[in-house]
């Protein structure tokens, strides 16, 4: 009798950060723009000196903001780029001001539209909101009409990931990964996202046996698995750890918000490698 | 119209004229970083309604009802929830007609409710880009939606938008039906100085003036032509319940981080707080 | 300061059957044909006389089977009508092949895409499969393009229904539902069916508070709670008790086949009333 | 070809040939109340591959491998699963094309794989109406179906189908680019007497013929012509191992559920069981 094997998924995080091409379309999972961001796997991606990368979130935030501020970024496809209640983005709305990168905002609903017609391996998904708007017109929708009612609605277009990024409160060397524990309000969108790309790599704050019952992204689904504890410094992990509020306020915000800062920043705490936390 | 002695704050009187727009029976959808709103819904829990459900931070109708934990803490209304319910589900949920309020903050409104969160333009400078979020969609789908502001001026009420994230009542016509729309839309605007609503055409018009306020000063620092209702009122005053409830609910002042002037004072408070 | 109402959902199972019109369009929830079929309720529908009914499922069973021999069915709208292992539904047979119901038979994903459909409030979904086959010839599918790739998809029209009953593991007053403790294979799948429909009525084995990470319909979404224990005998119910194969074997089964021979079985079994069980 | 003394009875050699189907790095999707196929996926993971997942009974890989647990009493895999699965996700997951192999039981098939699962004809009476459940999608979705039938007959094995539940190879052409499918479809056919496969033309043809069986008896109860594979041969004989294994998994031999003459027989144990 053959036992299981059961496939070891684990790897350092500079294998897993190895994954990533330069332009790769790499999206990165997370509650609001401080909460759940794999920013280990973003600070490893920028030692690596990754470039031309098309980040993309359903709502992003420090880790689209940090990449930019990197030059690791090329574009950014998402609903949102910001830091929660401590404001905007400073990497990214000076970029975005420049033309340094092409921005591509789509609003939240559209978004995880379009990783819902690619979850359901369909190139478009009807759609009835974000209409006679500047956004869809902006991202080109086009109009599709039911066959069955006349009713014109959107066509969103599937949105396809190279590389999809999470942090998640725990995972099994297989890749079974519990996102959030308990849920929070982004858990299943992250799943969606991570089901658009051709690779997923999962960030766990601890890694161990999961409740089968809190699964949300099962093993065969996940390529890498990474032992990234207090990987969202600085911003919180669900029930983990808070947002280190002093540190965005009083280093990182200062430095992102200095023209020709932000390379102190990296210098000082990204270039150094990951402390233990 | 008399102005009373002594006005309350814009803060003050913005949360309590916004709580007053909740209706019993509402589902309210609720966003994040928004605590002048959340304040609002926290005096409605409170004073106003007693059957409302809402959805926040992935929970619904959790017991806690402290702002700062709303905004800043999440986690601690998990073990005060009824249920978790995932993005995917809350967004079906509005799609289907079913959530009935929200607040909005947009940067610019126009005569029909339209609304630019997008876009702020500069002199002689690139325009900043920001995001919309779910404004786009949530002003289509959510049955009444509240559009608050915190500064009342001409930019913001403009005559053309720098972009239209979201179509409010479009160029006043009846444009949903056929659409796969519900019968949805921007029903009133608080501003510091007043409640505006919409006229049969659809377009805005002064429904209240704060205490303190003009009708003068309010078409002044509005870019269009501004029409005035019928029933003009003062917005009547904070209630000492309105008040208690809004100073159990926000002890911090929290909500003052939607305010230009005070928002580092309480970005100081919140770092010493969670 | 006002305390919040919890609303009481909470109704007799005869008052909740009586929501239910001549005529509708109702879908029944449960995994498999014998597994959490909100039988209880059906067999109230049946001594309420409830005629002419559109009987919907992802998976029929035993439910559809009663009620189209008890001759309160018009048609059936699934994709599946039978008895698991026990094999097939004869009533459904008998009726199908004599033309006394309207057989509009789907594939199982394809009326999860009708639901689907529903769900976003879309008038239809597009879908890759069933291709070239008679199902979707039969069900009177149009083709549609995507405006971007020119790719021909199936349009699968969005199935609404009026009512949605569940049989559910537990289940509190106001309608926080947990209609599978733990997750079997259908669980997300009745709250599609459920979300499709105007009225929702859960049929819960214990009322009770639930655990909020295992709510999968919200009180919100629910119209009726009925304390329904044992509901779902002859059939099972998720880890609380087993199908009663003695009882199908030997009682439903041979009444069912027999041509007039079930007017018999639901003297005994039916219209005397719910059993304690 | 010599047929050995004693030929495996039919639902030993149709449980071994079908688990041979299975490769190492599947994840297979399991059906409900099929236990040849479950016998036959069991002795595929106890014998012949290591890095299998299954989906059954929204299951994910339970280390349980009684196959009359998973028949009637799934409740007894969930404490033993990796993972709960929805169905909606496993839809979505095979939509995708990451579902690799699943075993489909038609009512009929015809020369290029096209199958029946909906529709019995009767002579003088109004035909029966089955179900196909997910056959016509998981036909056009999953990577290789093995399809099994319990009786090789003509009436099996149809020149023409009482309806097309499922499109397989349609009419022999390479159907599926350009309509947003992967490479898909069956790749193989089990019968109480051979192992079909398909050839270039995407046609059915002898693969190997089971211990006992002729060619020509294969000819004879098919209703369609028949091509041979170049490299025709006897299949295999169950092996040692493979014989312990279905003993293991199926001791009360359950999987003869599928087979017409010893169903009741099988339901009589089933009483006294679970």
């Amino acid at each position: 009798m053959i036992a299981s094997r059961t496939p070891d998924r684990t790897m350092s995080l500079a294998d897993a950060a190895g994954l990533v091409a330069d332009g790769a379309r790499i999206g990165f999972g997370g509650s609001w723009g401080l909460a759940r961001r794999p920013m280990a796997f973003v600070r490893e991606l920028i030692r690596q000196g990754r470039s031309g990368l098309h980040v993309h979130g359903i709502l992003s935030g420090i880790d689209a903001d940090m990449l930019i501020g990197a030059g690791a970024a090329a574009s950014t496809v998402t609903s949102y780029v910001g830091l929660d209640e401590l404001g905007q983005a400073p990497n990214f709305q000076r970029a975005a001001a420049s033309g340094a990168i092409e921005v591509r905002e789509y609003s939240e609903w559209l978004i995880t539209a379009g990783f819902r017609a690619t979850n359901m391996a369909l190139p478009y998904l009807p759609w009835i909101t974000s209409r006679r708007n500047d956004l869809a017109r902006e991202l080109g929708l086009q109009e599709v009409r039911c066959p069955y009612t006349g009713t014109p609605l959107l066509a969103v277009r599937a949105i396809e990931l190279d590389v999809a990024v999470i942090q998640a409160v725990r995972c099994d060397s297989a890749g079974n990964a519990a996102l959030s524990v308990p849920l929070d309000f982004m858990y299943d969108v992250d799943a969606l996202l991570a089901r658009s790309a051709k690779t997923v790599i999962v960030c766990a704050e601890e890694i161990g046996a999961v409740d089968p019952n809190m699964v949300q992204l099962i093993a065969r689904e996940v390529d890498a698995v990474v032992h990234a504890p207090g990987g969202a410094w600085p911003g919180s992990m669900n029930t983990c750890y808070p947002v280190d509020r002093a540190h965005i306020r009083d280093t990182y915000l200062p430095a992102a918000r200095a023209e020709g800062g932000f390379s102190v920043y990296l210098d000082e705490h990204v270039q150094q490698g990951e402390r233990s936390r | 119209m008399s102005a009373p002695a002594s006005s309350p704050p814009p803060d003050v009187m913005m949360a309590v004229a916004m709580s007053r727009q909740v209706r019993d029976g509402d589902w309210v959808s609720h966003g994040a970083s928004v605590p002048l709103a959340g304040a609002a819904l926290l005096i409605a829990l409170e004073v106003h309604v007693s059957d409302v459900d809402v959805w926040i931070q992935g929970c619904v109708s959790p017991t806690d009802r402290s702002l700062v934990d709303a905004l800043i803490a999440p986690e601690r209304l998990y073990p005060t929830t009824a249920a978790h319910m995932s993005q995917t589900e809350i967004i079906n949920f509005s799609l289907r007609g079913s959530s009935t309020f929200q607040f909005l903050r947009p940067l610019q409104i126009d005569a029909h409710g339209n609304v630019n969160v997008s876009v702020v333009e500069r002199e002689g400078r690139p325009p900043l880009r920001f995001h919309g979020v779910a404004v786009g969609d949530a002003i289509n789908a959510v049955r009444r939606t509240c559009l608050y502001v915190t500064e009342h001026t001409p930019r913001v009420f403009a005559q053309t938008l720098a972009f239209r994230t979201g179509a409010g009542h479009d160029d006043g016509s009846d444009w949903r039906p056929g659409l796969g729309l519900h019968d949805a839309g921007p029903a009133s605007v608080i501003t510091p100085l007043c409640v505006l609503g919409f006229d049969q055409q659809r377009r805005l018009e002064v429904r209240s003036l704060h205490p303190g306020a003009t009708l003068e000063q309010v078409r002044e620092q509005t870019g269009f032509e501004l029409g005035v209702s019928p029933k003009l009122h003062e917005t009547p005053p904070p209630s000492e319940e309105e008040l208690e409830a809004l100073e159990r609910v926000d002890p911090e002042r929290i909500r003052l981080l939607e305010f230009r002037e005070t928002r580092d004072a309480v970005l100081d408070k919140l770092a010493g707080l969670g």
